[in-house]
């Protein structure tokens, strides 16, 4: 119960950060928020109480290993996303410097060419 | 040469520690890449250090931990007397002191040390002056008080890089 | 930035002991990536900020960032490709992405000789990728694209 | 044919890091590369639609005995089925019609090796998506064509770009992290990602309902967003009409369908099942979200100057049809809504290259201040009246014959409430379309666009291309409905004319995977 609470107020926090700030940066650090509220989630999902981690070490039988070790799975998966995360987060930099290099501001207020 | 040798040697103990295999495959990779290392930052300027070459001077930085680490237990009671002190006696301020090494690795060591010493702290080294921010520094002479706690470390970092 | 000296004498000197125990750490992490904890990902992740320290330190137009500059973009697609065509040869062993290489004893590094491979083009994929990302950013006035950062590949590792 | 479904995704792939290879060197191959990447894809989605070949390919070819267990399927699936081959071929039609526009047009942009490389990406993404036999590969090949497209909406570099790409990249960015949280409630209650396995579990209640309802919930917030459902769009009309003239083409006409439509088509009726507990509900929602969406988008259209951004709205508007189709949960609808979102792909990537081609005539976008164009630029205007008249729905055009079809199965259905809605809104695109076209293309030429000129072949051609597909689809539809459309619905409905299955998945995919 703890994780999906966690992860909740974590996408929650982001999700704040993300869409009502106004300062650009901040909405930066709303969205690796955001990611990593999902990326701990998914690895408290493959934890299991006690488990080692899940590298094979020689000597170790298969049975012994499959049933001590967390579960590799979902930590494929968040290494995956947190890639896909950095590349989000590194677009979205580059376009803050973009939008600050053409209006001397990162305050999405000051953004003035689209509205609504 | 030297440079690349002995930041080979350097990065094949590395190699070694972090991969703890010891069979053929592995030591001649570890070889050839950390050869491939040593090789391409050769010019990154450095003065020569031939640490790993010279006996005397291996000697010699093994002596200079002993040394540094009394100097540094030494700083600690002299900090901790000053901080339990009713009237804490301190008298902070920043000293210049120049230093006679002349190899930029003896005086990044030289500004390390000072700095790891409690009481303490290099500030900025700007060619052969150093800054230092002292807990107390003395109302007579204090450059001279600086420069007289300097002389041993120099005296080590001389022979082990000069 | 780039036409700066670089940083104190102390950042350089200690970057200067510490870039090669960083680059082949970095390497070690991405070679043993099948058997212990890492792999191309996390090595090219070590490798990159290597390359990093060394711009900070040294500054953009000398020592081996310099070089990695230039070549990043570069570099970044050859271990894409790379890695699609390891990927391919797979197709020699019956399917996508399997093992062609003959497999050598557990526990040693040949175990896996197309694993090693594969970590070795991921690492040149992620190290170059991110730090041409990196280098896009800081040196933003220069490089004036919108770099991608396309980060697909450390997926697989 | 089976073995060479990863070349879908490693072809564009390939491609795109190549152009990054030879971008500095030999900026002039990167248009070459793409070109013969593109044609390369074209040829295995014909050869995979004509033989109509079915199943699966497991990346690493893993075996299940090894593992010790048949509960799950270990290793990347791609899945080929009649659903898939509607969409790669799509991609693969659209992808070759932009890029041949792209090679002129982009000649004012900077950068253009980049630009290859990204719409390489796009392409790369998509069919993935679309390929993809779990989720999680679901999500990582959406959120690849999702990056690349945040980055081509910036490729103009101009203050407005770069704040549409902004705000796509935000709201992309919550969508992402939406169905990623949804895959996550999933796999932490069946410790299962293959799709057809999920849908397994889910049909034999293996999910909490809580759970199922969560994570609907997140799928729907997610892929709405990428699909730009009504109370999700507010990105799409500063996205799409800032991007390059042949990206709105490509993001309008195919990405948000392969992302949206294709990804909602999958998970609702495969993992969540429209027939399971909660159908009636979703079933009650995409009607709800379908009717705003397709009366709003076009309501929203009519006020518009700008010519983009009138077709951006009406996007939405055409998606809403789609969704109402997959709202009725029978065959037929699923198979009209199909048709639809093909026939979109169709007509709105032709009618936004030739808005690309018109913005260049005329120097603006402004709809206001052209007019009479169809006498200086007549290729041109004989692609743009085709795709118009395709989408207003004037029959023999395929637009015509899909919305005939949603319309059916609406009435068939029992909805007759919505289908009047949809009856009247295909009636209000007809007038828009009637309105721009009277405009732009015909009427008095102003006086500042007297020395203007037609766009070369290369702009006018793909153009046209796309229109007489339109038409072609319109003439031969009855041909193909049962077995290629048809068939693409009876991937996820079992009521139709030939059997496939939600089980037939789920088989095909693990016995591909038992294969050594």
């Amino acid at each position: 119960m703890t994780m999906y609470v966690l992860a909740a107020v974590l996408f929650g926090v982001g999700l704040y950060g993300l869409l009502v700030k106004r300062h650009l940066l901040k909405k930066v650090l709303g969205l690796l928020i955001l990611e990593h509220a999902v990326n701990l989630f998914l690895v408290e999902v493959g934890y299991v109480d006690g488990g080692s981690p899940p590298i094979r070490l020689a000597g170790e039988t298969a049975a012994a290993f499959a049933g001590g070790a967390v579960d590799p799975l979902p930590q494929a998966l968040v290494l995956t996303s947190i890639v896909i995360g950095l590349g989000l987060a590194m677009l979205m930099v580059a376009l803050s410097l973009r939008i600050y290099e053409r209006y001397g501001s990162l305050d999405a207020d000051r953004m003035s060419e689209l509205k609504g | 040469m030297s440079k690349i040798l002995s930041a080979f040697v350097f990065c094949m103990l590395v190699w070694i520690a972090v991969t703890w295999a010891f069979d053929t495959t592995s030591l001649v990779l570890g070889a050839v890449l950390a050869g491939a290392i040593a090789f391409s930052l050769r010019n990154l300027e450095l003065d020569e250090v031939p640490l790993l070459l010279m006996p005397q001077r291996l000697v010699w930085a093994l002596a200079y931990i002993p040394v540094l680490l009394l100097y540094v237990i030494r700083a600690n009671f002299d900090v901790a007397w000053r901080v339990l002190h009713p009237r804490l006696p301190i008298r902070p301020g920043i000293v210049r002191a120049k230093t006679t090494l002349k190899s930029p690795s003896a005086r990044v060591l030289l500004a390390n040390s000072i700095t790891l010493t409690p009481g303490t702290l290099s500030v900025d080294v700007l060619d052969d002056v150093f800054y230092i921010h002292r807990i107390h520094v003395p109302e007579a002479a204090p450059e001279a008080d600086m420069q007289r706690s300097m002389d041993t470390f120099e005296g080590f970092l001389r022979r082990i890089f000069e | 930035m780039s036409d700066s000296q670089g940083m104190s004498i102390v950042v350089r000197v200690v970057t200067r002991w510490l870039l090669g125990l960083i680059l082949i750490f970095g390497l070690a992490v991405a070679l043993y990536g099948h058997l212990t904890p890492g792999g191309g990902f996390a090595g090219g992740t070590i490798v990159a900020c290597g390359f990093v320290l060394a711009i900070l330190a040294f500054g953009g137009s000398r020592g081996p960032g310099a070089f990695f500059t230039r070549w990043a973009s570069a570099l970044d697609a050859i271990g894409a490709l790379a890695f699609l065509a390891l990927a391919i040869l797979g197709f020699t062993a019956g399917a996508f992405l399997q093992q062609w290489a003959a497999r050598g004893d557990a526990f040693t590094l040949g175990s896996a000789p197309s694993i090693v491979l594969l970590n070795l083009a991921i690492l040149l994929k992620v190290g170059a990728g991110l730090f041409a990302g990196f280098s896009a950013i800081a040196l933003f006035e220069q490089t004036a694209d919108p770099d991608t950062a396309d980060s697909e590949k450390g997926a697989d590792a | 044919m089976l073995q060479l479904i990863p070349l879908f995704v490693l072809i564009p792939l390939g491609a795109a890091f190549a152009c990054l290879l030879v971008k500095r060197r030999v900026p002039a191959m990167a248009p070459m590369l793409s070109l013969v990447g593109v044609l390369a894809l074209l040829a295995l989605a014909v050869t995979g639609s004509v033989q109509g070949a079915a199943g699966a390919s497991i990346a690493g070819g893993w075996s299940l005995e090894s593992q010790g267990t048949t509960s799950f399927l270990p290793g990347i699936a791609l899945v080929f089925d009649g659903l898939s081959a509607v969409f790669l071929l799509l991609v693969a039609v659209v992808s070759t019609a932009v890029l041949v526009f792209g090679f002129r047009y982009m000649e004012t942009y900077e950068g253009r090796p980049l630009y290859y490389a990204l719409l390489n990406l796009l392409i790369a993404g998509m069919n993935g998506a679309v390929l993809a036999g779990d989720l999680f590969n679901l999500y990582v090949f959406v959120e690849i064509a999702s990056i690349a497209s945040y980055a081509l909406v910036a490729f103009g570099t101009g203050g407005r770009e770069v704040e549409a790409a902004f705000k796509y990249l935000i709201l992309g960015a919550v969508a992402s992290a939406s169905i990623l949280l949804g895959i996550g409630l999933i796999y932490a209650a069946t410790g299962l990602l293959n799709m057809a396995d999920v849908g397994t579990a889910v049909a034999a209640g293996g999910i909490p309902e809580t759970t199922l309802l969560a994570a609907t919930a997140l799928f729907l917030a997610g892929l709405g967003l990428k699909a730009a459902m009504m109370p999700f769009h507010a990105w799409l009309p500063d996205a799409h009409p800032s991007a390059p003239a042949p990206i709105s083409a490509m993001l309008s006409g195919l990405l948000i369908k392969t992302l949206g439509i294709y990804a909602l088509v999958r998970i609702l009726y495969l993992v969540i099942g429209m027939d399971g507990a909660l159908g009636g509900s979703l079933q009650t929602l995409l009607l709800v979200l379908g009717c705003l969406s397709m009366v709003g988008g076009v309501l929203l259209a009519l006020g518009q100057t700008d010519l983009k951004r009138l077709l951006a709205y009406s996007s939405i508007s055409q998606m809403g049809f789609v969704l109402v189709a997959l709202g009725t949960n029978t065959w037929l609808g699923v198979a009209a809504a199909i048709f639809h979102a093909m026939n979109h792909a169709l007509f709105k990537g032709a009618l936004f290259l030739s808005a690309g081609s018109l913005e260049r005539i005329a120097g603006t976008r402004d709809i206001s201040k052209m007019g009479g164009i169809a006498r200086i630029a007549p290729a041109t205007t004989i692609g743009a009246v085709g795709a118009s008249l395709s989408i207003a729905g004037v029959p023999p055009f395929n637009g015509f014959w899909s919305k005939l079809l949603i319309l059916i199965a609406l009435f068939t259905a029992g909805m007759h409430v919505v289908g009047a809605i949809a009856a009247a809104t295909a009636v209000l695109t007809l007038v828009t379309f009637v309105k721009v076209q009277q405009r732009v293309l015909f009427g008095a030429l102003p006086e500042r666009l007297k020395g203007a000129h037609d766009v070369p072949a290369s702009m006018s051609l793909p153009v046209i291309a796309l229109a007489v597909l339109c038409l072609i689809g319109g003439l031969l539809w009855p041909l193909g409905l049962d077995d290629w459309v048809g068939g693409a619905a009876s991937a996820v409905r079992t009521d139709g004319p030939t059997n496939e299955a939600p089980a037939e998945y789920r088989r095909m995919v693990h016995s591909e995977g038992r294969q050594p």
